[in-house]
């Protein structure tokens, strides 16, 4: 940490690696298409002009698998949908977030029965909860800056 | 001395970091202006910097039965087809960096080698719908090809060279774009299909076939090509804008005229409707082509009759 | 490397930019025509109807107004008669016709959705853009009345919970003009728009007769011809009080879809504004026994989407015997595979969104298909174990 | 033709000042029905309202509340009248929001604010204790659990409006 030390924060000049690559995923997260009820709905007016999601790099709704690297799961997993769901999570490309939207994703919510997976984490790693039913834009919004902060602690170490 | 200034020319210069950032820069005002027209706030003004340093960072993933190094390649060959391109084009108002007869040709051929490496990079790889978006690519390569290179040799006829630069020169005096108004259109309109500008971005329709014929790409390949279709709006207006808008004189004219017609492209893409493939190809044979064909008759007489 | 691909299937898949919920279509495709589809749905189901039997009627309310995320307050609605007429109870007029404003404020912002989506499908992302914008106006409403965004439950069994207070009254009437003078303004783009009339104009047309073959229902059908909605043939809750037009359109392509939507708006804003001012006085709710009486009932609602139908069972307790739901998406999806033979592939999704699907509303219990092919219903613990060896 | 109408309408649109909202920045008010973040309400004099019955427990639909009441004494006074709830959690992510437990609730303790940042990093931080959910001691009273005289809170719901 010299050279900040000596120099003091110089913005671009003192900008290391690790931040610039951070500051690049939070800026440019591209979701992935994955709508499956009523938080689906809440989520496409998250991406309406009124509460704008390409303000924070999430204008292109990636539908490929391949080319997102965050994935909102909205609405909620079904059994059957369980598989469906792990394998577009593993072919997702490596820095990959999950953001389970909504309290049917987060944990079964309000269907506590034999059709409905109790909570996403049980097939894929969460990493932010946004509870609400729906939740709203702003709600949604506030989990994924959430998510944005976490990611900005990321050490280059635990990708190496 | 001189190989010094032209490898300055050829990297930094005119040549290819300036051209990238203008190129992703040129891109954000069109994201920009399409998201104004639509009543939001558009992206910040780093975003396609931001895309593209986060693409660089992700891990590639290279599909099994494909061929790995084609399928690695193909984003090289198609950056390094668009950047030659820009040898010959006036940019920043300056003096093409090379020039010989007939780079007209060339520089256009070079662009649509950019389209070539999309529609065979859909092809190489397993997925079907990226196998719908190369044929898409194809097909609409040669609906547009024609008359937008017609489009575009008119200029050339009246101003009797193939140079690129001396077209330029040429259309420096008298504005061509009221003595052809039609070829300005169709060249317009022809730089919105080979851009793959939302009337006719039906190889890369989001909602009919996922994401075109790059849905298998993500990464560096996908960082590529999108640095890719950047430069190639570059180019493609500053020639729009050296032949009809009365060249390019200064750095300042450049800059002006380019963004006049990016503006003129963000209004005509946030108004039409996406057009079925055979659409697209009926709309460019029936009235596109025969436009131009028009114009082109209406010059040859009047240049071999009245000069 | 090549293997033989003999027919060319493009599997517009559980998770595809075209569908905003999970449903799974296989379109068989020579070149860009569609020879042939399949459809594989079930991947929103979630055991609603089995779920309200283990409740008592109060909590199986919030459980089937959750069955759709767009039409919730329909559902809740025509829950809510039928236990009612079981009951036989009478609701105050004050609540029928807070009921009848709230499932006409949710037709316009059904409608506004559905515009914004199938323009979306059309890749007029701008109309999306827009017509999203103006929803919401009537979120805004919607959560001002009832507190909520999408799932309102504005309904109580016996009543309405939310009051129409003056200032939400002129809140209302501000939206609604509002949103007439932006419907005007739509239905002009839908007729005029050169290009957008490219993609809709002669695509999937359904004429009178197939459409009532196919059983095509709400506005769907009623942009065929087929002169049926809900609202006028068996007017429930105050329609009879505030009458609806049944507005019908006859060319059954997807413009007339769009039309007939569009028309509906102006129906529906017209009912909002003659509720406003001749909203009766008294009572919100009327006292309801815990038990309900033996017996069964139907009740029919007129959703967004088309006809809603309840099969209430009750069995003298507290709890219900067995509550059937039929969505109106489940009749139109059938017409899909049907119209998208002979279609581009590029009209696929405009042909999905035509018939406005709404996936979790139409993810019923279906009878299960063992893989002998004959289909028997199956038990209880067969079904724990089919899923638990499904799945491992 | 209508391209131009079509044009003009989206280049008015350049001009009208954009209709997002920015969300970090700038927020537009809840209405005022909304149904957000709970919070345990409690008197003038600084006592809860809530006293422990679990009514709202047994409404909630998705069972997100878990309460447990404990006995008060004189010298450890709660609530008025003779239970509080010792412990009182929910569960965020399982609740929906509906606003059941606010009508079931007798003494009017559990009620919805308009609060809505709700999103967590872990599942297990969902759950929102006693203390996190109550609300700050009103001015002029003290903090729970406070010393009375014997015999001055007998009823669970105080008769008078404000007991000093």
């Amino acid at each position: 940490m010299g050279v900040t030390n000596k120099l003091g924060e110089m913005g671009v000049v003192t900008l290391r690696l690790e931040e610039a690559v951070n500051w690049a995923r939070t800026n440019a997260m591209w979701p992935m298409l994955f709508g499956l009820a009523c938080c689906a709905i809440e989520m496409m007016s998250t991406q309406a002009s009124n509460y704008d999601m390409s303000r924070f790099g999430m204008e292109l709704m990636r539908p490929s698998p391949r080319q997102s690297d965050l994935m909102i799961v909205a609405g909620r997993v079904s059994r059957k949908m369980a598989p469906v769901l792990r394998r577009l999570y593993d072919q997702m490309p490596d820095p990959k977030w999950v953001l389970s939207m909504g309290d049917c994703a987060s944990c079964g919510g309000v269907f506590n029965n034999y059709a409905i997976v109790q909570g996403v984490d049980e097939i894929v790693p969460v990493d932010v909860y946004v509870a609400g039913c729906p939740p709203r834009p702003e709600q949604l919004m506030h989990g994924i800056i959430t998510l944005h902060e976490r990611i900005k602690q990321n050490r280059l170490a635990d990708w190496a | 001395m001189n190989t010094l200034t032209t490898i300055i020319t050829l990297l930094i210069f005119p040549g290819g970091l300036c051209l990238l950032l203008l190129g992703l820069a040129y891109e954000w005002v069109d994201r920009k202006l399409v998201a104004r027209l639509q009543n939001r706030v558009g992206p910040r003004w780093f975003q396609p910097l931001a895309d593209t340093i986060k693409l660089l960072a992700k891990e590639e993933v290279v599909p099994e039965n494909v061929q790995a190094r084609l399928f690695t390649v193909l984003p090289v060959i198609a950056l390094a087809g668009a950047l030659t391109s820009a040898l010959y084009v006036p940019l920043f108002g300056l003096k093409p960096a090379y020039s010989f007869e007939g780079d007209l040709i060339v520089a256009i051929y070079l662009l649509s080698l950019l389209t070539l490496c999309t529609g065979l990079a859909g092809a190489n790889t397993y997925n079907r719908f990226s196998l719908i978006g190369a044929t898409r690519t194809l097909t609409q390569l040669f609906s547009y090809e024609a008359p937008f290179l017609l489009a575009l040799f008119g200029p050339a006829i009246v101003a009797g060279s193939w140079k690129i630069s001396e077209i330029a020169g040429y259309a420096e005096s008298h504005w061509l774009v009221l003595t052809q108004p039609v070829g300005f259109i169709v060249a317009l309109i022809g730089l919105m299909g080979k851009l793959e500008l939302p009337p006719f971005d039906a190889p890369e329709a989001e909602t009919e076939i996922v994401a075109g014929a790059l849905t298998e790409y993500s990464g560096r390949g996908l960082a590529l090509f999108h640095l890719g279709k950047g430069v190639e709006l570059v180019v493609g207006l500053t020639l729009v804008a050296a032949f009809y808008l009365g060249g390019v004189a200064n750095p300042l004219a450049f800059f002006v005229k380019t963004l006049v017609i990016l503006l003129g492209l963000a209004g005509l893409q946030a108004l039409f409707t996406r057009l079925r493939i055979e659409q697209t190809v009926g709309l460019w044979w029936r009235y596109g082509a025969l436009l131009v064909l028009v114009q082109f008759l209406a010059l040859i007489v009047w240049e071999g009759w009245v000069a | 490397m090549q293997s033989k691909i003999d027919k060319f299937t493009i599997p517009i898949g559980p998770q595809h930019p075209a569908l905003k919920e999970p449903g799974h279509f296989e379109f068989s495709v020579d070149g860009e025509i569609v020879t042939d589809a399949s459809v594989r749905l079930g991947y929103v189901h979630r055991g609603i109807e089995k779920g309200t039997e283990g409740r008592n009627w109060v909590q199986s309310l919030y459980l089937l107004e959750r069955i759709c995320g767009i039409c919730s307050h329909v559902h809740a609605t025509a829950y809510c008669l039928g236990v009612e007429k079981l009951a036989g109870v009478e609701v105050p007029p004050r609540a029928q016709a807070i009921r009848v404003l709230v499932a006409e404020l949710e037709r316009v912002h059904s409608h506004m959705l559905w515009l914004g989506v199938a323009a979306h499908e059309a890749g007029f992302d701008t109309l999306f853009m827009y017509s999203w914008r103006d929803r919401e106006t009537v979120m805004n409403l919607l959560e001002g009345i009832t507190g909520n965004r999408v799932n309102y439950s504005a309904n109580v069994l016996g009543g309405v919970k939310c009051d129409i207070s003056a200032e939400q009254d002129e809140a209302i009437r501000q939206g609604v003009d509002f949103l007439e003078e932006r419907t005007r303004h739509y239905l002009e783009v839908v007729t005029s728009d050169m290009m957008f009339l490219r993609r809709t104009r002669g695509v999937a047309t359904t004429p009178k007769a197939q459409a009532r073959e196919l059983g095509l229902i709400g506005p769907t059908g009623r942009a065929s011809g087929i002169s049926h909605d809900v609202r006028v043939d068996a007017p429930y809750a105050a329609y009879d009080i505030y009458p609806v037009k049944l507005i019908t359109a006859t060319a059954g392509d997807l413009e007339a879809r769009f039309i007939v939507r569009i028309n509906e708006l102006f129906e529906s804003y017209r009912v909002i504004r003659q509720i406003l001012d001749t909203l009766p006085e008294g009572e919100l709710t009327v006292r309801m026994p815990r038990r309900i009486k033996e017996g069964e009932t139907v009740s029919r609602v007129e959703a967004p989407r088309g006809e809603l139908f309840y099969f209430i069972k009750s069995n003298g307790t507290d709890t219900p015997e067995r509550i059937k739901v039929r969505t109106p998406t489940l009749p139109n999806m059938a017409s899909v595979l049907v119209l998208a033979i002979g279609h581009q592939l590029a009209d696929i999704p405009m042909i999905l969104t035509g018939i406005d699907p709404c996936f979790s509303c139409n993810d019923r219990m279906v009878v299960v298909k063992d893989s002998g092919g004959d289909n028997r219903a199956m038990t209880w613990e067969a079904l724990r174990q089919y899923g638990i060896e499904y799945y491992r | 033709m209508n391209l131009i109408r079509g044009f003009a309408t989206t280049i008015k649109h350049v001009f009208e000042e954009p209709v997002t909202i920015q969300f970090p920045e700038e927020e537009r008010p809840v209405r005022e029905r909304f149904k957000g973040r709970h919070a345990l309400k409690r008197y003038d004099n600084g006592l809860e309202k809530c006293i422990g019955c679990s009514l709202c427990a047994a409404a909630c639909p998705a069972d997100a509340i878990w309460v447990e009441a404990a006995e008060n004494s004189d010298e450890a006074r709660y609530s008025p009248g003779e239970r509080y709830a010792r412990t009182y959690e929910i569960n965020m992510i399982r609740c929906i929001f509906c606003g059941y437990c606010e009508d079931a609730c007798p003494t009017e303790a559990i009620v919805l604010e308009h609060e809505y940042r709700l999103s967590f990093n872990d599942r297990v931080d969902a759950v929102y204790t006693k203390d996190m959910l109550i609300d700050p001691v009103p001015p002029g009273g003290q903090d729970t659990p406070q010393v009375t005289e014997p015999g001055k809170f007998t009823r669970s719901i105080p008769e008078m409006k404000d007991p000093d």
